[in-house]
C-alpha cells in the first residue's frame, strides 16, 4: 500500500446538506489520506453523489467544513476545486459528444496561440503525454461518439489529470464497464495510487471495493454509518450496513427444463447509426421457459439486435420468426402485438415518457385497448385502477399514480417498466441492462422478476454487459461478439475465464 | 381560522398556478406600458380609462371585442395544439390564408341552403388547411425538415396563392382586389337578414341594446371557438389520439418503443393543428370580412395566434382568456391614438412585455416570494 | 414625412381665413387610414396633410385612426361613427365595401371614401376618384422627352387595376411624346419589399433605360434608391418624392388627395356635400399633377410642352387610358 | 449573356446581405444552446436606429454600430430572460418579436415627427462602395463587385464567425456550452457568461442585418421594410444546419432565387409567368432543396434547453 496517513488530504466535518426540507447529506465526516482508494458505499439515493458534489463545489454544503491537505477551503464552484487538485468523473459522462477526445480534455484550459487561437497540435501533443504517462491510451482525434464507454471514461480520468488532479472521485466508474474494462480501470488506479495520487471511489458493487479499495465509507440515508478498512470486513458485512439488513446474492432459481422453440433467428444483418453492419449475419434459437443470456462487451451489436428484435430499427436481411411466423420488419406495434415485450436499454430514452404520469407510462403499449380505451375514448378510471395495482404490487415509491415519471428516482422508473411489460404478459420478455445503475435491493427485484417469467415458461432475452448478472440469472449463455453470437454455453458450466476469452474474441465456435 | 385557511389555499392557487404567474405578467405588462406612456407625455391612467371604456362600455364594444378575437382564439389553439403534440407551429399564419381563401371560394361559387352551405364551407376549409399543415407534417416525418422552416416557407407561399386566387376572372370583383362575397347562405353573422330588412330596421330602432349589438358583425364565430376549445382539450386529454400525439410530443423515441406510429402522429398532428387556423380562416372570412383581398402583407393571424398560445399557457381555456384579452387590447389600444395622440405602438410593447414576462415564471415567483414576505412582515408589525 | 406647409397649393380659396372665428359650430372631420398608416408618405399621408389644412384654414375639427389589418377597417369606422364626427373618410379602396355598409347602416352619417367608385351610391356617401392617368400620362411625356436612351421602364407593385392606371397612362404619354421609345414594364408583386424593386429598376437601367416610373409604394424606395445609384432618373408618384433623392427624382405624378380633401371639408361646410355619387379629381381641379420641384430636372421647353398638353387633356384633345384595352385601342 | 449573369449575382449579393448577418446572428446564439426566434424584432430595431441615426449623424458607420448595439441591447433582454430566468426561450423571442417592432416605430414617431418612416439619407452619407467606379457601369464586374460595404463585410462576417466557433478557445467553449452546459460547468466554464455573450452578439448582428437595409440596400427605414426577413434568417441557419457557412449558402440561395425572380420576370422574358406565382419561387425552392437534403440536420444538443445549476 501507497497509503501515507500521516497526511489528510480531504477531511470532510459535519456535512449537512438539505435540498429544501430534504436532507441528503446528514452530519457526514469522511476523512481521505494520501495515496488511497477509498470506496464510498451506499444504496441509491443514500446521498454519495451529494456529498462529492459537495466536494467539487458543484453544491455548498448547507453546514460543515472542508480541509484540503489540512488547509480549511471554501469550494465555492468547480474552479477551485480544480485548482485544489481535485478532479472527478461524474456518474453520468460529461463529455460533450460531437468533440474530440483531446478537445474533450482541453475544455476550460485550452492550450492558445496568439490572442485566443486553439493551439490544437499542442493540445493533441499534451493529451498523447499525459495518457502515456498514466498508460491510459486513448486516440486524441476520435470523435467522442465513436469511440467505447470504456474509452469515454478514460477521457473523464484523463480530464481530471490533465488539471492536474491530486484527489481523483470516481463516481460508479464501473456501472457501464466490460469486465476486462473494470480490470483495466482497477490497474489504472493502482498505477494513480502508485504516482500518489488519491481516490475516491464511489460503487454499489462489494466485489469491486474488496478487489480495489483501501477504506469504504458507508453512508445510509444521508447519514454516516461507519468508515471500516476493506481488508477486514466481508462483503456480506459491507452489504448488511448499507441496507440495514441481510441480503442474499444468489438468484435463487430451480432447475428447469426449457420448453418448445419460440424465437428463432437467422442471419439476421442489422446496420447501426453510421450506416455500417453492425449485427452481421447473428444466429439464435430461444426457448420457453429458459433465460438465455447474452453477454458481450460493448458495441458489439447488441444494442442494434434489441431493437432490430423490437421493430425499431430495420433488418437488411435474415429472418426472426416467433413460433415460425416470421415477424422481420414488422412494426413496433405488430411485434407488440405478437406478445413480445422489452425492457429497454435505456429507460429514459425508450422506456418512459418522463413527462407523463405513472398512470400514463404505465399503458405505454396498451393505451388503445380496453378497458383502456374504447373506441378512442380513454377510460382514466380504468387506468387509475390499474396503475395502483402495479404501484402496489411492484412497490413503486412514491405510491402515487398521478406524478410524473421524472419525478421518480431511477430503480424506480426502472420498477414501472418491468411492472408494465410483464403484465403483459408476454411470451417473450427481453431485457436489456435492467439492473444499469440500481443498488442491490433493486438488482434483487429485477432478477427476482425475470426468474419469475421463466418460471411462468416464457423465453426470457437477458442482455448484460455484466458478466456475473449473465452468469448468475441465465441458464444458457450465448456470447455476441462483432455482431455474432460466437458461442453457446450452458450456465452451469460456464466460468468467467472462458466467457471473458470469448467476449473478446477469442471464442471457439462450437454450439453448447 | 378557518378562514385563514381558505384565503391561505386561494394565495397558494394564485401563487402557484400558471394563473398567477400569468395575471402578473398582464399587470407588469400594463406597467410598462404606462410607463413608457407617461415617460412620453402622455397620461396613462387616462389612455387605459379609455381603453377600458373603449372595450366595455358599450355593447357593440364588448361585441368587437369578441367579433376581433375570434380568429386569434382558435390560429391560437392551432398553436397550443401543436405545442402541446411537441411541434411548433408558425405557419398558422398560412393554414389561416388557405382557409380563408378556400371559403371564399366555396363560400361564393356554391349555392346551397345555408343548412348545407356552412357546413361545407367549413369542411372545405379545414380539408385545405388541414392538407396545408400536413405538408410540414409530412416533410418532417418524411425528410426531418424543421416544421418551423416549412411553415415559414409555407407561410409565403400561401400569401402569394391568395393574391394569385384573387386575381382570377370571375372570382375577382370587378376593379377591385377583392373576391366577390360569399353567398348569403355562407354567412354566419347573427341574424344579418333579418337586421338588414325593414322590419329588422324599424324593431332595431327602438331597442337600442340590440341596435348596438347588431352594428357589429357579431357571428357565431365565437360559439365555434369555445366549442373547439373544449375539442381540443377533449382530444388532447380524454382520447387514444391525444395520448398519442402527446406521448410523440414529450418522447417520440418512447412512444415509438410503445408502438406509436411516430411519423403519422406528426402528420396528424400538424393536420389537426393546420384544420384549426384554417378553420380560423374561414370563420372570419364566413362571419367578419365575407371576402378575400390581395394582401400586401401577413395579417399576422398567425403570428398572434402565437401570443395568445402563450399568454393562455398552451391550455384550451387560457388560449380563450388569452384571445380575449389580446384581441381587447388590440382593439381597445386602437382608441388611445384618436383621443389622445398616443401611439397605438404602445400596445405591442405591453403585449410583448406580457409575454416576455410569461416566458419567466422564475422572475416572478421572485418578485411575489418578495411583496408577500413583506406583506408578512408587515401583518406581523 | 412631408411638411404640413403647403404653400404653393394651386387654390387657395380666398375665404379660407380666421380658423378661431368658427368656432361655435366647428365641423368634425376624421378619416380612416387603410394599412400603410399615417405617415405612408403616400395617399394615407396625402389625406392626412388635407385634414390638416382642412383644420388649419377651415377650423375643421380633424382626426384620424390607423388600420393595421383588413379587419380594422369596420371597427374603426364605428369608433368614428361612435365619437360623432360630421364627415368620416375611408382612405383606400380596399376599405370599399366596409365604408358602404356603414354608410347603409347609419344613413344619418356622411362618408366618403377615396379611390372608390359604386354604381349605387347612397346620399349620405361620396367616393373619389383620381385620374392618376393624367398625371401619368404627363410624367410619361416628361419621360418621353427627356430619355436619351430611346428606354425608360415602369415598376408596379402589385397587378392591379389602381395601378393600371398608372401604367397605362404613363405608356400612352411616352408614346406621345415619341412612339419609338421603348417602355419596359415589371411588377415587383410586392408593396414593400425594396430590394426587388431596387432589383428591377437596376435591370431597367442595365438594360438601358435611363428613366423609371414606379407606382410601387415601399418597393419604390428601391426603385429611387436603384436611380440614386446608377446616377439615373426615377419618376416618383403619389407625392413629390424629389425629397427621396433631389438629383434623381425628376418629377412625380402626384394624386393631390388632401386637395380633395380640403375641397370636400369646404363644399361639407358650404352645406354642398356631394353625396350619392362619385367626384372625379383631375388635372382640370388640380386633384392630379406633376410634382412643384419638376422644374429642378426637366428643361424649361419640356415643361412647357408638358403644361400645353396638361391643357390638351383638361379640354379632352387626347384621350388618356387607363386599363390595358383602351391603350391597346388608341396607341 | 454575362449582363444577366452578373445582374443575377448582384441582386443575389444585394438580397443575400441582411439575411447572412442575421442568420449569422442566429448561428452564434444557438450554438452556445440558445434559440433566438426574435431574430425578426432584433432586425427591426436594427433597421430603424441604423436609418435613424444615419439620418442625423451622416456618418453610415456610426450608424451601423449603434445598429447593432441597439439590437445588442434588445438581445440583452433575452439573454436575461433565457439565461439568468431559465425562461422558454421560445416565448422570450417571440416576446422580441413583439417588443421590437413596437418600439422601433414608437420612437421613430418621437423622433421624425409622429412618422414612422424615416427620413432617407443622402447618397453620400450611405454606406460607401469602395469598389465603385473601378469597372466601367454595369460592366460584368461591376455588377458584381461594386457593392456596398456591408456585403463585403457580410462575408468578412462568415470567415470571422467560422473562425471563432472552430478555431478559437472561446469557439470551443461555445459549442461546449452549446452541446453540453453541465460538462462545461464542471471544468469551470462559465455557461452564463458565454450564454450572454453569444445572444447579445446574436443582438448585434441581427442589428447589422437590419441596417444593412436600410443603410444600403435602400435609405431609409418605413416599418414593412422588415418583413418576414427575420424568420427567413432562421430558417437559413436551420437549413444550414447551425454553421456559419452553411448559413451562409442558405442566404445565397434564397437571394440567388429572387434574382431569379426579378430576372423572369423582366419585360421580354421568353415566357410569362403570373408575378404572383413567380414570387413563391424562392420558398417552394427552399422546401424542395430540403427534402432533397441528406443527412438531418441537428440543432446542437442542448439548444433550447435553459442552463440551471441545481441551486440558485
Ligand atoms: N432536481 C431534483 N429536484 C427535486 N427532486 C429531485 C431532484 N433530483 C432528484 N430528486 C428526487 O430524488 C429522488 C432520487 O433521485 P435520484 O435521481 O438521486 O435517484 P437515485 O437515488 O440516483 O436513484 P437510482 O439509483 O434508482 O437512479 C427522486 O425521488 C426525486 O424525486
Ligand atoms: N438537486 C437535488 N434536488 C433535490 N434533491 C436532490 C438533489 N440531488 C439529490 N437529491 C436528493 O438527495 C438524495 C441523494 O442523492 P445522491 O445523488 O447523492 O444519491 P447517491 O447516493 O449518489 O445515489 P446513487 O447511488 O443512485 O447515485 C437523493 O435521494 C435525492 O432525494
Ligand atoms: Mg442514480
Ligand atoms: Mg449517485
Amino acid at each position: 500500500m501507497n497509503i501515507d496517513f500521516s497526511s489528510k488530504v480531504v477531511e470532510m466535518k459535519n456535512i449537512t446538506k438539505k435540498f429544501g426540507d430534504f436532507v441528503a447529506n446528514d452530519n457526514i465526516n469522511l476523512t481521505v489520506h494520501k495515496g488511497e482508494v477509498h470506496a464510498l458505499l451506499g444504496e441509491n439515493g443514500a446521498g454519495k453523489s451529494t456529498l462529492m458534489n459537495i466536494l467539487y463545489g458543484l453544491y455548498q454544503p448547507t453546514a460543515g467544513e472542508i480541509f484540503i491537505n489540512g488547509n480549511k477551503v471554501d469550494i465555492t464552484d468547480p474552479n477551485v476545486a480544480i485548482k485544489k487538485g481535485i478532479g472527478m468523473v461524474h456518474q453520468h459522462f460529461m463529455l460533450v459528444e460531437p468533440f474530440t477526445v483531446a478537445e474533450n480534455i482541453i475544455l476550460g484550459m485550452e492550450p492558445t496561440q496568439g490572442i485566443g487561437a486553439l493551439d490544437m497540435k499542442k493540445a493533441v501533443q499534451d493529451v498523447e503525454e499525459i495518457s502515456k504517462m498514466y498508460g491510459l491510451h486513448v486516440n486524441p482525434n476520435d470523435k467522442i461518439y465513436d469511440i467505447t464507454v470504456g474509452m469515454q471514461q478514460r477521457v473523464e480520468i484523463l480530464k481530471a489529470l490533465y488539471r492536474g488532479a491530486e484527489i481523483l472521485i470516481l463516481d460508479e466508474p464501473t456501472a457501464v464497464l466490460t469486465p476486462q474494462e473494470i480490470k483495466e480501470l482497477i490497474q489504472i488506479m493502482r498505477n494513480l495510487t502508485q504516482q500518489g495520487k488519491t481516490i475516491i471511489l464511489i460503487t454499489h458493487k462489494l466485489k469491486e471495493i474488496k478487489e480495489a479499495a483501501d477504506f469504504c465509507t458507508i453512508i445510509r440515508r444521508g447519514k454516516h454509518i461507519d468508515t471500516v478498512e476493506v481488508q477486514n470486513t466481508s462483503t456480506a458485512d459491507l452489504a448488511s450496513m448499507m441496507v440495514g439488513r441481510e441480503v442474499s446474492f444468489k438468484v435463487e432459481k430451480e432447475e428447469k427444463e426449457h420448453g418448445e422453440l419460440v424465437l428463432s433467428i437467422e442471419d439476421l444483418v442489422v446496420k447501426d447509426n453510421r450506416n455500417i453492419d453492425a449485427v452481421k449475419g447473428l444466429s439464435l434459437d430461444v426457448y420457453a421457459g429458459e433465460i438465455l443470456g447474452i453477454a458481450g462487451v460493448d458495441g458489439n451489436g447488441q444494442s442494434e439486435f434489441i431493437e432490430a428484435l423490437t421493430g425499431l430499427r430495420r433488418v437488411e436481411s435474415g429472418k426472426i420468426k416467433i413460433h415460425g411466423k416470421d415477424i422481420t420488419n414488422n412494426t413496433p406495434k405488430e411485434i407488440i402485438e405478437e406478445r413480445i415485450a422489452s425492457i429497454p436499454e435505456d429507460r429514459q430514452k425508450r422506456g418512459l415518457v418522463l413527462d407523463y404520469t405513472i398512470a400514463e407510462n404505465m399503458i405505454l403499449e396498451n393505451y388503445n385497448k380496453p378497458p383502456f380505451a374504447k373506441k378512442g375514448i380513454l377510460n382514466q378510471q380504468a387506468i387509475k385502477d390499474f396503475a395502483r395495482k402495479l404501484i402496489e404490487k411492484f412497490d413503486v415509491r412514491p405510491d402515487n399514480q398521478l406524478i410524473k415519471a421524472r419525478s421518480l428516482s431511477g430503480g424506480n422508473q426502472q420498477k414501472v417498466i418491468i411492472a408494465r411489460e410483464v403484465t403483459n404478459d408476454p411470451e417473450i420478455l427481453i431485457a436489456a441492462q435492467p439492473t444499469r445503475g440500481l443498488d442491490v435491493g433493486a438488482i434483487e427485484f429485477v432478477h427476482k422478476s425475470l426468474v419469475e417469467q421463466r418460471d411462468k415458461n416464457k423465453a426470457v432475452v437477458l442482455v448484460s454487459l455484466e458478466l456475473d448478472e449473465v452468469m448468475n440469472v441465465s441458464d444458457r449463455i450465448a456470447v455476441i461478439y462483432e455482431g455474432k453470437i460466437v458461442g453457446i454455453v450452458n450456465a452451469k458450466e460456464a466460468d468467467e475465464n472462458t466467457l471473458g476469452l470469448m467476449m473478446a474474441g477469442g471464442g471457439t465456435e462450437n454450439e453448447g | 381560522m378557518k378562514d385563514k385557511g381558505l384565503k391561505e389555499k386561494i394565495l397558494h392557487f394564485i401563487l402557484n398556478g400558471n394563473f398567477g404567474f400569468t395575471l402578473v405578467s398582464i399587470i407588469l405588462g400594463l406597467a410598462v406600458g404606462a410607463i413608457i406612456l407617461q415617460i412620453t407625455g402622455f397620461n396613462a391612467f387616462e389612455a387605459y380609462k379609455i381603453m377600458i371604456q373603449g372595450v366595455f362600455s358599450r355593447p357593440n364594444y364588448i361585441a368587437w371585442t369578441i367579433v376581433r378575437s375570434t380568429p386569434i382564439i382558435i390560429t391560437g389553439l392551432s398553436v397550443a395544439f401543436a405545442f402541446k403534440t411537441g411541434l411548433f407551429n408558425i405557419g398558422a399564419e398560412g393554414q389561416f390564408i388557405i382557409g380563408a381563401i378556400t371559403a371564399a371560394a366555396v363560400g361564393y361559387f356554391v349555392k346551397l341552403p345555408a343548412v348545407l352551405h356552412i357546413p361545407l364551407v367549413i369542411l372545405a376549409a379545414i380539408t385545405a388547411a388541414g392538407f396545408w399543415g400536413a405538408i410540414a407534417g409530412y416533410l418532417k416525418a418524411k425528410f426531418g425538415v424543421h416544421e418551423v422552416i416549412s411553415t415559414i416557407m409555407l407561410n409565403w407561399i400561401a400569401l402569394y396563392l391568395n393574391n394569385y386566387i384573387v386575381r382570377i376572372e370571375g372570382f375577382r370583383r370587378p376593379l377591385n382586389e377583392r373576391s366577390y362575397a360569399i353567398q348569403q347562405s355562407a354567412s354566419i353573422v347573427v341574424l344579418e337578414e333579418w337586421k338588414r330588412s325593414e322590419a329588422g330596421r324599424a324593431w332595431l330602432l327602438n331597442h337600442e341594446f340590440w341596435r348596438d349589438v347588431f352594428r357589429t358583425p357579431l357571428n357565431l364565430g365565437i360559439v365555434f371557438a369555445i366549442v373547439l376549445a373544449i375539442i381540443v382539450w377533449f382530444i388532447l386529454n380524454k382520447t387514444t389520439l391525444g395520448y398519442e400525439l402527446k406521448a410523440v410530443g414529450y418522447n417520440k423515441h418512447a412512444a415509438e418503443y410503445g408502438g406509436i406510429n411516430v411519423s403519422k402522429s406528426m402528420l396528424v398532428s400538424m393536420s389537426i393543428a393546420g384544420a384549426l387556423a384554417g378553420l380560423a380562416g374561414a370563420l372570419h372570412v364566413m362571419g367578419d370580412s365575407k371576402s378575400i383581398a390581395s394582401l400586401a402583407a401577413m395579417e399576422g393571424y398567425g403570428f398572434d395566434g402565437i401570443a395568445v398560445a402563450l399568454i393562455g399557457g398552451n391550455t384550451p381555456l387560457g388560449v380563450l382568456l388569452g384571445g380575449l384579452l389580446f384581441g381587447g387590447l388590440k382593439y381597445g389600444g386602437s382608441k388611445i391614438q384618436p383621443t389622445l395622440g398616443a401611439p397605438s405602438e404602445v400596445i405591442s410593447i405591453v403585449i410583448g412585455t406580457i409575454v416576455f414576462f410569461i416566458a419567466m415564471p422564475k422572475l416572478i415567483k421572485m418578485v411575489m416570494k418578495l411583496t408577500t414576505k413583506n406583506r408578512g412582515a408587515k401583518n406581523v408589525e | 414625412g412631408g411638411g404640413t406647409t403647403e404653400p404653393e397649393t394651386p387654390e387657395e380659396t380666398p375665404e379660407a381665413t380666421q380658423p378661431e372665428a368658427e368656432e361655435t359650430a366647428a365641423i368634425k372631420m376624421a378619416m380612416v387610414t387603410d394599412v400603410g398608416g399615417v405617415n405612408d408618405q403616400s395617399f394615407n399621408q396625402s389625406a392626412w396633410e388635407g385634414h390638416q389644412k382642412a383644420r388649419n384654414e377651415l377650423g375643421v375639427e380633424v382626426n384620424y385612426v390607423e388600420s393595421n389589418q383588413d379587419a380594422d377597417y369596420l371597427p374603426n369606422l364605428e369608433q368614428l361613427y361612435d365619437a360623432g364626427y360630421d364627415l368620416i373618410w375611408g382612405i383606400g379602396f380596399m376599405m370599399g365595401d366596409v365604408i358602404l355598409e356603414a354608410a347603409e347602416q347609419n344613413p344619418d352619417q356622411k362618408y366618403a371614401i377615396i379611390d372608390n367608385a359604386y354604381g349605387d351610391t347612397p346620399s349620405n356617401l361620396v367616393g373619389v376618384l383620381f385620374k392618376a392617368e393624367e398625371a401619368s400620362f404627363l410624367v410619361g411625356y416628361i419621360a418621353g422627352k427627356m430619355t436619351e436612351t430611346g428606354k425608360v421602364g415602369f415598376v408596379g407593385g402589385m397587378d392591379f387595376p389602381v395601378i393600371h392606371g398608372f401604367h397605362y397612362g404613363f405608356m400612352a404619354g411616352v408614346k406621345h411624346a415619341n412612339p419609338d421609345v421603348e417602355v419596359l414594364v415589371q411588377y415587383a408583386g410586392d408593396f414593400n419589399d425594396a430590394a426587388i424593386g431596387k432589383a428591377i429598376a437596376i435591370q431597367m437601367y442595365q438594360s438601358g433605360a435611363d428613366i423609371v416610373f414606379h407606382a410601387a409604394g415601399g418597393t419604390g424606395d428601391g426603385v429611387i434608391e436603384a436611380a440614386r445609384e446608377q446616377g439615373k432618373y426615377a419618376i416618383g408618384v403619389d407625392r413629390d418624392q424629389n425629397d427621396l433623392a433631389p438629383d434623381n427624382v425628376i418629377t412625380s405624378a402626384m394624386k393631390r388627395v388632401d386637395n380633395a380633401i380640403f375641397n370636400i371639408a369646404e363644399e361639407l361646410k358650404a352645406g354642398n356635400f356631394p353625396g350619392g355619387g362619385t367626384v372625379v379629381y383631375g388635372l382640370e381641379d388640380g386633384g392630379v399633377g406633376i410634382a412643384p420641384t419638376s422644374d429642378k430636372h426637366v428643361p424649361a421647353d419640356i415643361l412647357e410642352e408638358t403644361r400645353a398638353i396638361e391643357q390638351q387633356i383638361i379640354r379632352g384633345e387626347i384621350f388618356v387610358p387607363d386599363n390595358e384595352a383602351d391603350y391597346n385601342a388608341n396607341y | 449573356m454575362w449582363s444577366s449573369l452578373g445582374f443575377i449575382i448582384g441582386t443575389t449579393l444585394m438580397y443575400s446581405t441582411p439575411l447572412i448577418y442575421t442568420a449569422l446572428g442566429g448561428v452564434i446564439s444557438e450554438n452556445s444552446g440558445v434559440v433566438n426566434i426574435g431574430l425578426e424584432g432584433m432586425m427591426t430595431i436594427g433597421a430603424f436606429v441604423g436609418a435613424a441615426v444615419g439620418f442625423y449623424t451622416g456618418n453610415p458607420w456610426i450608424a451601423f454600430l449603434a445598429a447593432g448595439l441597439a439590437s445588442g441591447f434588445l438581445a440583452l433582454f433575452h439573454a436575461i430572460a433565457a439565461v439568468s430566468f431559465g425562461a422558454d426561450q421560445v416565448v422570450s423571442g417571440i416576446a422580441i418579436n413583439f417588443l421590437g417592432p413596437g418600439i422601433a416605430l414608437f420612437v421613430s414617431r418621437l423622433f421624425f415627427e409622429g412618422a414612422t418612416n424615416t427620413k432617407p439619407i443622402p447618397l453620400e452619407n450611405k454606406m460607401p462602395r469602395p469598389l465603385n467606379g473601378l469597372f466601367p457601369q454595369n460592366s460584368f464586374f461591376d455588377m458584381i463587385l461594386n457593392q456596398y460595404a456591408t456585403v463585403f463585410m457580410a462575408f468578412a462576417l462568415v470567415a470571422i464567425v467560422w473562425y471563432l466557433l472552430y478555431k478559437t478557445k472561446l469557439g470551443l467553449r461555445i459549442r461546449a456550452v452549446g452541446e453540453h452546459p453541465r460538462a462545461a460547468d464542471t471544468l469551470g466554464v462559465s455557461v452564463y457568461k458565454i450564454r450572454y455573450l453569444c445572444v447579445v452578439l446574436s443582438g448585434v448582428f441581427a442589428g447589422f442585418g437590419g441596417a444593412s437595409l436600410s443603410l444600403a440596400v435602400v435609405s431609409n427605414f418605413r416599418p414593412t421594410l422588415i418583413s418576414g426577413h427575420g424568420f427567413i434568417a432562421l430558417a437559413a441557419m436551420i437549413f444550414g444546419k447551425w454553421k456559419p457557412q452553411g448559413a451562409m449558402w442558405a442566404c445565397l440561395l434564397f437571394g440567388v432565387s429572387n434574382g431569379l425572380v426579378v430576372y423572369l420576370g423582366r419585360p421580354g422574358a421568353p415566357f410569362q409567368i403570373s408575378q404572383q406565382l413567380l414570387s413563391m419561387i424562392p420558398y417552394v425552392l427552399t422546401l424542395i432543396i430540403l427534402t432533397g437534403f441528406v443527412g438531418r440536420a441537428s440543432a446542437p444538443a442542448a439548444s433550447g434547453t435553459p442552463y440551471e445549476k441545481d441551486e440558485r
